[in-house]
């Protein structure tokens, strides 16, 4: 069974590109319509279950916007 | 006779249009006219204003430090222009985009909901022109037909289909300044 | 639950707190990002000095949390070559667009490779004058629309896009020259690795090294982010293909 | 023609386009990229060359060559672009060949920032390349004086086959005014004697800068200055305000200048006798007529949008006879008409600086005001 | 005994009556010589205009009895696209060395071949500044003495000697670009050939053309004329070979 | 340290190693080549930084970086090659940055010669590259002055964070004189807390010249002007040659002062009671000590190698109160001091020019010269 | 037998620089150092006979201060 | 006291070097001096001139129009020199270089003829030596002493072994124009 993992979508940095959306393998990600960050995007989110950790949305976003965790402890590298 | 006009909004919500609109139609009626936009740091983003100017003989600043006549699109505008607004000057606030009233009472703060307004007439875009109308209640040297006109002449013509819906914007705006009381 | 060890990436550490002022879903902030990751890894980040170039990365100096300088337009390896001669123990970089790097800045970016001056080029190619609004650049493709090729560059009369790596793989002074994308996640690692060789190159003194990235400016092609991604893919790379075009003999034994 | 509503850049390249303008060549840089954009697309339409050179080096050279060949051609750039085309600036004074510049000024020095300025004054109309060489320089303020001045740029240049600069601020360039077009010239290549457009059935001719023997070199600057001349006495143009009874003056060119006109008439209402000079050709300067009126005003108030370069000019004129003040606005800032009308009203008050050079206290007086 | 059948070989028309101020066994003289024969060859003396350099050829518009201009130092290509985009009709060639085409030059030309000009550059490389009086050119020879390379060329912080031909014909805009050289006849009589083709080239509308030349500089050298052709043979064909880099498909059809 | 013979391009070399020269980038161009050949070989010997840039534009910007870090640099070059520097020029000046800039100045404009002048003059003071900005420009006479004032270059660039030029005509490059050269300095790296050299141990620092809000523009300009005001009360520098009964002065700088000296001993000699005015530094230019002579003196006579440039500065402190006449030689002509003696002799005979502009009289005297 | 040719050495362009002696296949030129040029040089010259008129001199002079002739009329293109 | 020497003849006759040896003659025996080349243009060949100036207070000009005392080592620099040449001065003239006799009888022209005595020395190079050696018969402020002690001050080392026959060339020209009648 996949890992399970979660991410953190900074309001200071994200600008609501939807290159992390697009580029999630499991598609758990949107942009949150219902609240704009303080420089005016709708930032992103994950609107449901089944978050892996891949980080694979971190690795694309142009504003560093994401922090990624994983359950299990072993961090892989995900960018390197 | 000289009136300064300032618009300020957001970029995108057609700020430097609604003012090149004003200059058409100063021009079409034979006045002297200057537009000018602030043009901001070769970058995107941030908030636009444009400063039009219309007299009956040569102009010399195309800027004023305190406009008589201001449209305010924003919260942003709104703050920083009411301060700067000339005493006794007009101020057309887009009702839709400001959560609080005047703190000024040498002036007289118009508050229009330009967005609802505009969306009303099916078209979000042109709450620029519903202000605009409102600025026309100030601004007796030009009359809606004198605007209306503007458009027809001066409306690309890809976008001529929409002059219906501009003129109802500018009415609108019109008869929605007036009946806020002076 | 969100301890350390759960961490799986993080915001660089050589990077500032400052956001960004590029357009959303510009791969500019991914080019940063890698070479902020790189710094980090390599623990340079108190060694480094950064040259900014004129163009959407002007400001660059305010994201990295290296000592930076801002070069004229073009000159970035100049005054690069200027810092680097009088402190060869520092890493200095450019970070240069394609109007920067391949038009007006022609000739000091060929000298200082022919020098094999031991500085380290991250040239961002978006086929665009980006903060002039979006002109042509040597790099625009053939019958693209500019604000400067408003009909379609023609190539009879605008010329022929340049290919940097290749061009300047032919000069002996060059240590690595290389070109990626960054328009998937599959290419954005395989351009972190090549931007880690070319710092590799410079710290342990082979010549000059560039790392050419293909990249979106989504503004000025008048596309959403993901929409440029895909012209980079399907229009881009086909004509700027990837690949190693130097690899010289001592920068071919770095691992990274 | 009727007056359309023209932006400052755009109005320009039409203008030049009417003029006759056979080739330009460009390179982008805020705030005058408008123009290389609206030629990029009007130039072919009509046949006429156009080329994005790879650097404003590049583009200065290919002017110079298409300058050499005897037709119409300009380029435009900022600042620091401009400073860019120094060496070839001088080639072409040199080699007496006609070519049009605009400098669409941006706060500096170095990269600064893209909002209007006038700080390269003293580069347009003193220093720039190097050597001793003459050059045209007009500095328009609204939109129609920048196409009618676009049109006199390349007769002149043709005329005295010297450089012609324009020299405007970004707001001329960004500023939407109605003005009038002039009709558009035909295109009529004239054979100039000195030409080298192909030695076919005529004698070979030779441009160059190259005087490798002194006195043939002094001579050619002797033939400059006596071309010079000319020049200083028939082409000086300026515009003047409220002169007749004024007591004092007020000096400006440009955007400055319009600037201070709303500050005259303001202090016109308030009883104040001030006038306005805007100097139209900064280059030659309309030293004569500030020479008259120093015999006979009280003083002068200059303002610019830098820290005083035109001043200089202005003293040289007036030769001490009377105060000169100095109110500047610099690195991109744009003078409100109150700041001018503020330095009016103490001029008329008398409370004129002491100092020989009106900047030290100008200086103390900003700092007053931040 | 001298009647005209009995010529075989006489002073091109297309000079003019001027001595050159070359020194005694200099090979510029060679290169004038051969592309004077061509322009009289191919009846182009009306229709050209030739654009001098800075450097030793700076009076190249002394001795050709064609329209001419001087260019300062490196922007030869600029002027000759300046003349050619509005005389298109007419036949412009640069005469540049390698101080001016290779070094301070380098911007010009690269992009004057990236957008394929259609103008013809004769490449004269000496291997070093002849005018100013020996220093180190791009083109300087590693190891080699120059009054700014006292020493010897040090490739390690002087850089290493750039080759033109191979770099430019990198560039889709290139019609044609070849290296000859002038150390014998043999050599003389393909570079007369090359020269030729390269006219054609323009003639035709082909896109830009180049020949580099190697050349001597027998007084900065130190060497006698004759010796000065030995080193050109030696040790600089080794270094810069001679060859065809680009001839584009329409050039190959030419016959010279 | 004992006289030696030294050329001047080669003294200037010399003296700028002995001050802590530690990296020289630059491009040769005659007369100042021997700079470049000296500096050649004698950097790498000391184990210093030099680089044949590939232009001078990539020599002021490789200046550019190496001054970044705090390092004493330079650069040199001719008319031609300092045109091509203006662009980073103004960027140094911005960035607030010292450096040193040697022009050894040839006949112009354009390609011009390689004979000696000072028709960069304007461009060096004056106006230059794009934007207000301050330098320092120091105008040596002869070899010993030449070396004294590049080593005083180096300590007035990083005192005031500013550029300092050199300039001298190509005869103070090429002649010959016995000299002291100072004492070897020992090389120290001053940590300048501005200098960007690496953030190791502390707050990383940027350098630029960029100030994208007009009002931080401005208010670099005006510390600029502020620090400039410094310079103008403390470094004006200048020779004076019997003033004390002077009734009339001759001013010039460089060759053309020296030249003057003689010119003036020998009108001495005659019995005419004229003293010599030698500016060393030409900005900050002494305009006080003119001012002061303006008041007991009764004319000026400026004699320089171009057109009459410094002319307007003395001129400007002169402010009309006694006449200015102009004698020049240019093109890369060096005047004889006969010449400057016959328009001593004019002078003291009280035949001045009638016109403002003193070139005008002078131009019409050279004719009959012809 | 060989063709037989003579050339003609122009005492305005020959600055003496030999080239020319050291590529006749002939061997027949070399400097008259009995006389010099306006110019101050030493011109070349044919000093015996075996010129062939092959012209390989006047292809290889920097300065095309040679003139060649040849006794049969049929001019061979010498320099194409 | 100030003393003007120009030096004129073909590159390649040693012009420069001869001034060079006066400057460092004057130099060593506490004067003040200047020496100046003429530069040509950015090409070779042609001919050279340098002047050299020698005195006791700080030197103006490094050049003037009419110098009291010449070397002419050929026949140009005779033509042009004869006619600048200061009323009183003396002109000394490398007779082996030239075919006529002086026009002028305002001066003192001293015919030396420098390449035959110096090929008698056996090194036809040093001809630029007897011309300096000449012309010291008309500048007392300079010994040959003292010349010769400069030569050997300034020298270079791998030079030094002509010193002898440098000392020599000096030596024969001083003689040769002392013969010459005044
Ligand atoms: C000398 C000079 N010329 C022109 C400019 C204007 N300018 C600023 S950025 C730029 C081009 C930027 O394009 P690129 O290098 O491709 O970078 P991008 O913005 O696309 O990232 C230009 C032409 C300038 N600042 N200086
Ligand atoms: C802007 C500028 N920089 C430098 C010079 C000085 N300069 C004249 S010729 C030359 C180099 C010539 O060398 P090259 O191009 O190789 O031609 P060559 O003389 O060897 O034929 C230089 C640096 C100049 N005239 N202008
Ligand atoms: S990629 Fe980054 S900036 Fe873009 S939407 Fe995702 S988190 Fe936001
Ligand atoms: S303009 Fe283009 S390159 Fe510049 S930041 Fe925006 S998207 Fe990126
Ligand atoms: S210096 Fe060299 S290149 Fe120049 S003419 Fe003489 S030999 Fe030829
Ligand atoms: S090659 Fe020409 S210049 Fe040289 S010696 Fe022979 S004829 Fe004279």
């Amino acid at each position: 069974m996949p890992a399970k993992g979660w991410i953190e979508v900074s309001d200071t940095y994200c600008k609501g590109c939807e290159l992390c959306i697009s580029a999630c393998p499991q598609g758990v990600m949107e942009l949150d319509m219902s609240r704009l960050t303080p420089r005016g995007y709708h930032p992103a989110h994950t609107f449901k279950d089944g978050c892996t950790g891949c980080a694979i949305c971190a690795l694309v976003c142009p504003d560093a916007a994401i922090t990624v965790y994983r359950e299990i402890t072993k961090a892989v590298p995900a960018t390197a | 006779m000289q009136k300064e006009i300032l618009i300020a909004g957001f970029g995108g919500q057609g700020v430097l249009f609604a003012g090149q609109v004003l200059a058409y139609a100063a021009m079409d009626t034979g006045k002297i006219v200057t537009w000018i936009p602030s043009y901001g740091p070769e970058m995107r983003g941030g908030t636009a204003n444009c400063t039009v100017v219309i007299a009956d003989e040569e102009i010399g600043s195309p800027l004023v430090k305190n406009p008589p006549l201001v449209i305010a699109l924003n919260l942003p505008s709104f703050d920083k222009y009411e301060e700067l607004l000339a005493p006794g000057g007009t101020l057309i606030v887009n009702q839709s985009m400001v959560d609080r009233g005047a703190k000024r009472d040498d002036i007289r703060a118009v508050f229009v909901p330009c967005n609802e307004i505009a969306e009303e007439i099916g078209d979000r875009k042109l709450m620029n022109m519903v202000a605009v109308g409102a600025l026309l209640t100030a601004l007796p040297e030009l009359s809606l037909k004198d605007v209306e006109k503007a458009l027809e002449a001066h409306l690309p013509e890809r976008h001529k289909h929409l002059l219906p819906k501009n003129y109802e914007a500018l009415k609108r705006g019109f008869e929605a300044a007036q009946k806020v009381p002076a | 639950m969100t301890a350390p060890e759960n961490l799986v990436y993080d915001r660089p550490e050589a990077f500032t707190e400052t956001p960004t002022h590029y357009c959303p879903g510009c791969t500019h902030g991914v080019a940063h990002r890698l070479i902020a990751e790189v710094l980090e890894e390599m623990d340079l980040i108190p060694k480094t000095i950064g040259v900014a170039p004129v163009g959407c990365s002007v400001f660059a100096y305010n994201y990295f949390d290296t000592d930076f300088v801002e070069a004229p337009h073009g000159r970035a390896p100049a005054m690069a070559t200027g810092i680097k001669r009088v402190l060869p123990d520092r890493i200095v970089f450019t970070y240069q667009g394609d109007g920067d790097l391949a038009s007006i800045g022609m000739g000091e970016i060929v000298h200082a490779a022919a020098r094999g001056e031991n500085i380290t080029v991250i040239f961002i190619n978006n086929a665009n004058y980006g903060m002039t609004g979006g002109q042509m650049a040597p790099t625009t493709l053939p019958g693209m629309k500019t604000t400067s090729s408003p009909n379609g560059r023609d190539v009879e009369t605008q010329g022929y896009p340049i290919r940097m790596a290749e061009m300047l793989s032919t000069l002996d002074g060059v240590g690595y020259c290389v070109r990626r994308s960054l328009h998937d996640p599959k290419n954005i690692r395989l351009a972190k690795k090549a931007i880690r060789t070319a710092f590799e190159t410079q710290a342990r003194g082979l010549g000059f090294s560039m790392v050419e990235l293909l990249s979106t400016c989504p503004t000025n092609w008048g596309m959403k982010p993901v929409e440029a991604l895909k012209f980079v893919e399907e229009k881009m790379v086909p004509f700027f293909p990837l690949g190693d075009y130097k690899v010289a003999a001592g920068v071919a034994q770095v691992k990274v | 023609m009727p007056k359309e509503m023209w932006k400052g850049n755009e109005a320009i390249a039409e203008a030049a386009v009417r003029a006759g303008l056979e080739a330009y060549f460009g390179y982008p840089i805020t705030p005058q990229t408008e123009i290389l954009e609206y030629l990029s697309k009007r130039m072919p339409e009509l046949g006429r060359a156009f080329v994005q050179a790879e650097s404003e080096l590049g583009a200065i050279n290919m002017v110079y060559g298409a300058a050499c060949t005897g037709v119409r051609v300009m380029s435009s750039s900022s600042s620091p672009g401009v400073s860019l085309m120094m060496e070839g600036l001088s080639y072409i004074a040199g080699t007496e060949v006609p070519a049009v510049l605009v400098n669409v000024m941006r706060g500096g020095p170095g990269l600064g920032n893209i909002a209007p300025a006038q700080s390269d004054y003293n580069q347009a109309v003193h220093g720039g390349g190097h050597g001793d060489y003459p050059r045209i320089v007009l500095a328009p303020s609204s939109v129609q004086e920048a196409i009618d001045l676009m049109v006199l740029s390349f007769d002149l240049a043709e005329k005295y086959r010297m450089i012609c600069m324009v020299i405007l601020d970004g707001s001329v360039g960004q500023i939407m005014e109605p003005a009038e077009m002039p009709e558009m010239k035909p295109i009529v290549r004239k054979d100039f004697e000195w030409a080298t457009n192909g030695a076919v059935g005529r004698e070979r001719r030779i441009l160059s800068s190259i005087y490798i023997d002194p006195p043939a070199e002094e001579v050619t600057n002797f033939r400059l200055a006596k071309r010079w001349q000319e020049v200083q006495a028939d082409e000086v143009r300026y515009k003047e305000y409220y002169l007749d009874d004024a007591e004092f003056v007020v000096v400006g060119f440009g955007t400055a200048g319009r600037v201070a006109l709303s500050a005259v008439r303001a202090a016109r209402a308030e009883g104040i006798k001030v006038g306005l000079l805007r100097p139209v050709t900064v280059s030659p300067y309309p030293y004569q007529v500030i020479d008259q009126l120093a015999g006979r005003v009280s003083a002068f108030l200059v303002t610019e949008m830098n820290m005083g370069q035109m001043l200089e000019d202005v003293r040289l004129a007036v030769r001490g006879r009377v105060p000169v003040e100095f109110y500047g606005r610099t690195g991109g800032v744009v003078p409100f008409p109150d700041e001018i009308l503020n330095e009016i009203r103490r001029v008329a008050a008398g409370r004129l600086s002491a100092e020989a050079d009106p900047r030290v206290s100008w200086l103390t007086r900003m700092a007053s005001v931040k």
